[in-house]
């Protein structure tokens, strides 16, 4: 058996010290070396000054989660020693004392004189994140030609001569770390042999990579963080895939674009948060009326209003639910990690297409920035459906686009394709797509329309259980909290408690037999949410009747970890 | 050959007498005109007494809600560039509630048509001021009479350098078919403000007020190019209203913009990605 | 013991047709006769055609509700007989044969040639209504002279002529209804002889006196029906009261104009329907982080999108309930009739004063348009309580728009009026009002404002309860289908059924543990709900884990008919 | 007597260098010079880098959402009148997300002062495209350059022929800050379009570039009363950027208008309504 290797790394400083770089380059380097990297990211709504950090967890085992102790500190500025000093086991501090200045004495702290280094090796203090980078390789005994391997590739595009100055600073700061830390390899991250086809991705790339690998043909979205990812990494790719990315003027255009877009033919997504999904609800709805497809990503952050702007919360799973006047169906994913988003996501585009309805995609800032290990995306597993009538069938048709049939779902042709004719209204409407408010007429189109969701609902795929099938302790999640909720049962089991976590993803509809009967099964039962006010366990009640016994929330603004789920399990005495 | 009748939809429900019938016979008119078939052609409308076109047109259309017709014709337009796309809106619709895409859909320059039926007032919600009525018009909400300054759409469009800005009357449906066909003939966004009477709610401008007013534009006299020019030509409201194209300049459609229409209409492309181009995006995250 | 006396007249005709005048002076006339009246308006979204119809109902006993016999129907037009001859209960037709052309030779059918009356009274077509409605009146047998005070009173404002005019247009319509209808007075209409003091106003009209007694001072809105009823009854009264009523260019303006006045320190509203509220759903979340207060007037139609323009349903609940990203608290009030909406509107002020957060009015467009007899409201029951700081405590503070206090209230005081400084931020924010992105603040935020909804909770009117307090069958209301349900109770009841009505107006948040104490005496509930998939029904599920055991959605468009809820109530196999 | 001082806010949290500095000085500098007192005042932001003003200044504040700047300035100087209301937001807030209040609050026409710090790019969410970008800047998303025609705010107020259409430059606070005090003083709205270098995101309209560039409007060659003659004014726009008062005009207000604010600020008035007015709309119920 191996050891276990568990390492945290946290990168603090301010907004435009390149702690982004610094975390990136050093997650690659990790990764490369067929080690599981998670990382998180923590910022503030600045482009400068402020306190940031990175938190990048390595192992060599699969990892989902970041924990709260910090084996390595690397500070760019003098909060990160304020904040975080607290949080070091057994670890080192990173710090130029010459340019943060440090009263405390503790022996964790060790001074690397990173802007001189830089100075004198690349020529500029620009190379100073570089110089940390080899030093906490350096202090790992990690091997250097990783990192220049991987230092080659971030900085090929800006010349040679950049490449190299990186790598000069690099080597020097990992020798310098290697010479001066007294006692060699205070923390040993040896890379793992065989090679691995793991990919390193945010969830937000996931999300974007998943969109382009289900077909998506336009993107219209307005920016707003923590959603802004996904266009930006769908735009970057835009090209090589024949996408249209186009920004709009507010929310209500980003979405009625694509709503547009995909009712002349096209798979069509917007992108956003909250705020920004506020206007977009009266065009949901129209979608809804229409029958639409369209997959909406709604990228959580703590609200109300403006509320923290780059922080995290999975508070608006009632609002994606019930948003809109009137009654129509729609669905709800909130994917788990970054490789579930991939799926998910194009999941999402199939059941659209489908039902013909809108499809969220509900994550939140924590998965959309965090950066995960995963197998190798499977294109395999992405099919296809668009669900369009074929022009041989449309021949000589007498089309009506919402025709009554059993399953409420009406054949979709597309506006110009076929020589027939296209009408969507939104408002009630009879087969053929004009306004008709007559009783009968409604009743039939609502019924039709509902029923797509009881269809629906028997296609919903039922939440995982981790752990025992049968357990007398159950906690329940759902979306982003899934990673630190299985490393609390890792931790809770290796403590001897018995304990499982039935972990949803596909939200609503929920298939309510089938999931009555995985819950009649629990007993005592923790809903744990990032939220005020328990979303899911309210959904579950409504939806279901089933009433969790106990709950822990977290509305800070910040993730969990799986450590604070078992200090607060255990502070509830149901552990 | 198309002729009117094949684009001839549903009872209509408009008043007896409403300039929304000249209306209705110009759209199609226009269409034939271009030689257009019922089903190249896609109507895009908001909600109001031009938002019921839709249903008395035949031809493809998306009946959208109040203030969204430029965004969706946008993104339809798109989708399948094949398409020729009308947007028809109110002055309620099209300059209040839909403002912004308004004045980005003019940037943004979708080879769409836009057509606002312009009656300076709110007649499906019956009878309040819109943004283009007339100062002093009193309402049961303006009970003081109209304060807000009025919107001139054709000023505002030219400010934005709009590329075909345009004003007709439903009263002259010969000359108003001939403006929409125009419109529909520039390549980018077009803009077709129409005078539509509403006799039911609009006491001040009525058919005989607009009729007493409206000239129209002599190619003689009058030259679209000058952008200043149009501007100020465009001011011009009271004693004399003029009819016709303001301005017109050409340049590239947001279509023209996106590289990814180069090889057709989105719509008719395969629906499935090319697996080695994201085998390669795979592999950037490796 | 008097005899009760209970009449059905529709009028039926062409939108134009002049049916709500019709319908207004009739209500008008038996009201001031001393009798109970209610009405409802049946219209599509047309300004001219199509059939439209007004229903009055006369009782010499207070009724609530509309019946679905017709006494007397007043056919304007073909359409009129096709749809609701069937309706006609022992009862009379008047129609001009001479314009409606009817083929059908059934007894009920009385011409009265209307236009040619009118031409000849009158001297113009245009006072054919006016013929009509004398002509009701004689067959009634009901005094002209309080029809000719009424119709003085309704066209002062056109002049003398049109007055003489109309009165003798009225008399040659009754007189020709006395004189020719074979067997006078087939229906009896008595006045009743001691004058009351009873209103006859419509639910929007009730909100809007209600908004102006409570000292409304601005109020911003985009027109929506069923909504601008309201905004039209306020802009009319506005001069006399000082209140100034903008008229916004879409809705997200009109809600932030009046969150900035109320902030800036006056009581404002807006109106809307659900399609424009979608449109106010972040700044709904705006005035809840700020914690300003504002009154929304939400008025139903049915949806989605833009649906049924002009008919009911009680669709937007949850919607109301869940709007805006992020969580924080919201009051919802769902008036009953159009003196509950009086009333309850002037303690939305309150509450949203009170506790300085957004506060819905869930009407529909069944309330908003009928025609209600209530008692003279009682202005001495309006209590305006503005809960605001007095300069004289401000002097010298050191004033913290959110200060924290046990209550989670903050004193509140106002911009420019005291010396003081009023900061406010959609950010989350410390006391001061200024950003505040710490783990601390935040939670102790989120704890301050939520916390208002517990003490807010606590002040909620319970539901009334009609008929025993114990019945093995209880229906269970919300809202506009009070009146319906209450005359279903009175029928069955009648039947010999052991029945009781829990009809709820005070929404959310609810009551928990007292409501709980009312419902857990209830046996076989059946929830009836104008809506498709029983959204109150949910809530209750949601709110306080009870499931209501049956339930009646209707969700056509059109409202709930006592006869109705019985029919529906055996088939269900519940009575 | 006030002093800059006096409006002293919290710690910023912009860049170094970025050009809000200079913005915050001339706000503050322009209240100092009108002698207003802090709590006279009430400033009311949109989100972005602007919308952080409100924590940097000592006054009555009100940040709102992202684009909602107007109407609630409008709202709250509805309510009393006695406030100096400014509203501040960037380029995307108030002409891209705000921008249909920016129509229709011009139309409007209340007196507050919309200042927009136009750095032509959106800062806070990292370098996207603005209305404002010019043709052709490329950013992540715009990854072939904007093609958009650019918005060009002051055209756009004197189509609507806002009151007062005024453009400074943050690199030159003497010249800004009597700009703004100028817009406060108009009685009616007012349009004070800022250039507000970005120097992290946009690299192409730098402080340098703008410098370069921009020139003052002076007395004796320009008159700003001519809508025309400032319309054409206003296309200037490469080598020469002209800074001033482009156009204004004078009319009432919305306040003005408003006849309920006759007797006081609304919010200074008795709170209860007149009861014989009260009981006299009940009895037209009876
Ligand atoms: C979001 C929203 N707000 C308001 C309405 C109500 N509404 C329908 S049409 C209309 C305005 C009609 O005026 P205009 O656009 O000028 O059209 P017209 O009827 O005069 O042709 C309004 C306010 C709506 N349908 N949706
Ligand atoms: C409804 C909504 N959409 C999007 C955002 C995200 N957002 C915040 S600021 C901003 C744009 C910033 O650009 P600009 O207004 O030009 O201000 P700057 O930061 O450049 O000063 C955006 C898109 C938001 N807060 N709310
Ligand atoms: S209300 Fe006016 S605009 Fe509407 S149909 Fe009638 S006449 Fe035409
Ligand atoms: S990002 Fe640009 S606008 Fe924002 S603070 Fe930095 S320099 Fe200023
Ligand atoms: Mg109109
Ligand atoms: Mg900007």
């Amino acid at each position: 058996m191996i050891d276990t290797v568990d390492v945290g790394i946290k990168i603090g400083g301010a907004a435009g010290q390149g702690i982004q770089t610094i975390g990136a380059v050093l997650s690659k380097t990790f990764q490369r070396g067929g080690l599981y990297v998670f990382g998180v990211q923590h910022y503030y709504s600045r482009v400068r000054g402020g306190h940031n950090f990175f938190y990048a967890r390595i192992s060599n085992k699969p990892i989902y989660a970041m924990r709260e102790r910090v084996n390595l500190l690397i500070a760019l500025d003098h909060a990160s020693i304020d904040e975080h000093l607290g949080e070091l086991e057994r670890g080192v501090v990173v710090v130029d004392r010459d340019s943060v200045k440090v009263d405390s004495e503790s022996e964790s702290l060790f001074h690397v004189p990173l802007k001189s280094i830089a100075d004198d090796v690349g020529g500029s203090q620009l190379y100073a994140n570089t110089v940390a980078t080899g030093a906490v390789l350096g202090l790992l005994c990690y091997p250097f030609d990783i990192l220049s391997d991987v230092l080659s590739q971030t900085f090929k595009k800006k010349g040679d001569a950049v490449v190299e100055k990186n790598i000069a600073s690099a080597r020097a700061g990992y020798d310098y770390a290697q010479k001066n830390f007294p006692g060699r390899c205070p923390i040993m991250l040896e890379p793992v042999e065989k090679p691995n086809s793991r990919m390193l991705i945010t969830g937000n790339e996931a999300v974007g990579l998943g969109a382009l690998a289900a077909g998506l043909k336009f993107l219209s979205a307005y920016p707003m963080t923590p959603s802004t990812g996904v266009m930006n990494y769908v735009a970057s790719k835009a090209d090589s895939l024949g996408v249209v990315v186009e920004q709009a003027e507010d929310e209500i255009s980003a979405i009625t674009m694509a709503v547009g877009a995909s009712f002349a033919g096209v798979r069509s997504m917007t992108t956003t948060s909250g705020g920004g999904f506020s206007l977009m609800v009266e065009a949901l709805g129209l979608a809804g009326m229409t029958e639409t497809p369209i997959v909406i990503f709604l990228c959580q952050r703590p609200g109300p209003a403006t509320g923290l702007p780059t922080m995290t919360e999975q508070g608006d799973l009632e609002f994606a639910l019930h948003a809109a006047q009137g009654e129509f169906p729609r669905c709800v994913l909130a994917p788990k990690t970054a490789d579930d988003a991939f799926y998910i996501t194009s999941k999402a585009f199939n059941i659209a297409d489908k039902y013909q309805i809108p499809v969220f995609i509900l994550s939140d800032q924590y998965l959309a920035d965090s950066v995960f290990t995963c197998e190798r995306f499977d294109l395999d597993q992405i099919k296809i459906e668009r669900y369009l009538m074929k022009d041989a069938e449309l021949e000589g048709a007498d089309y009506m686009r919402y025709k009554f049939t059993k399953s409420g779902i009406s054949p979709r042709a597309l506006p110009g394709t076929a020589g027939v004719l296209v009408v969507a209204d939104s408002d009630e409407h009879d087969e053929a797509g004009h306004i008709n408010e007559s009783v009968e007429n409604r009743v039939a189109m609502s019924d039709k329309r509902m029923g797509k969701l009881s269809l629906l609902r028997k296609e919903m795929s039922l939440p995982a259980v981790y752990g025992p099938a049968h357990a007398p302790l159950t906690l329940i999640g759902w979306g982003s909290t899934y990673g630190p909720l299985k490393e609390a049962v890792d931790i809770l089991k290796a403590e001897g408690v018995d304990v499982n976590l039935i972990s949803f993803n596909e939200i609503y509809p929920l298939p309510i037999k089938k999931i009555n009967k995985i819950l009649e099964r629990a007993e005592k039962t923790v809903s744990i949410e990032n939220n005020a006010t328990g979303q899911f366990a309210r959904v579950l009640k409504a939806e279901l009747g089933f009433t969790v016994s106990h709950s822990i929330l977290k509305y800070d603004g910040r993730p969990f970890t799986p450590e604070y789920i078992v200090r607060e399990l255990s502070k509830m005495v149901v552990v | 050959m198309v002729s009117v009748d094949d684009f001839r939809g549903g009872e209509t429900a408009w008043c007896p007498g409403c300039g929304n019938f000249g209306v209705l016979m110009a759209v199609k008119t226009a269409l034939v005109k271009l030689g257009k078939m019922p089903h190249e052609v896609l109507l895009v409308s908001g909600i109001g007494q031009s938002g019921k076109l839709p249903h008395y047109m035949k031809c493809n259309t998306f009946n959208s809600l109040h203030g969204r017709t430029i965004p969706p014709a946008t993104g339809a337009k798109a989708a399948n560039h094949g398409l020729t796309v009308l947007a028809v809106g109110g002055d309620g619709d099209t300059y209040g509630e839909g403002g912004n895409h308004f004045i980005h859909g003019i940037r943004r320059n979708p080879d769409i048509t836009m057509i606002v039926h312009n009656n300076q007032i709110y007649g499906l919600t019956k009878g309040q001021a819109s943004p283009t009525s007339d100062l002093g018009m009193k309402t049961k909400v303006q009970s003081h009479g109209v304060f807000e300054t009025p919107l001139n759409p054709l000023a505002l469009a030219i400010s934005l350098d709009c590329g075909f800005v345009s004003r007709g009357f439903s009263g002259d449906i010969n000359h108003l078919s001939s403006l929409i066909a125009k419109a529909i003939k520039h390549k980018g966004f077009s803009l077709v403000d129409m005078l539509q009477p509403c006799v039911i709610f609009n006491r001040l401008n009525t058919f005989k007020w607009y009729k007493e007013r409206v000239y129209k534009l002599s190619d003689s006299d009058y030259s679209p190019d000058d952008r200043t020019a149009a501007f100020e030509k465009s001011l011009e409201w009271g004693d004399k209203i003029p009819l016709g194209v303001f301005y017109e300049r050409s340049g590239p459609s947001f279509e023209d913009n996106l590289p990814a229409l180069a090889d057709g209409a989105l719509a008719k492309q395969i629906n499935h990605p090319d697996a080695g181009t994201l085998n390669k995006l795979i592999e950037m995250f490796m």
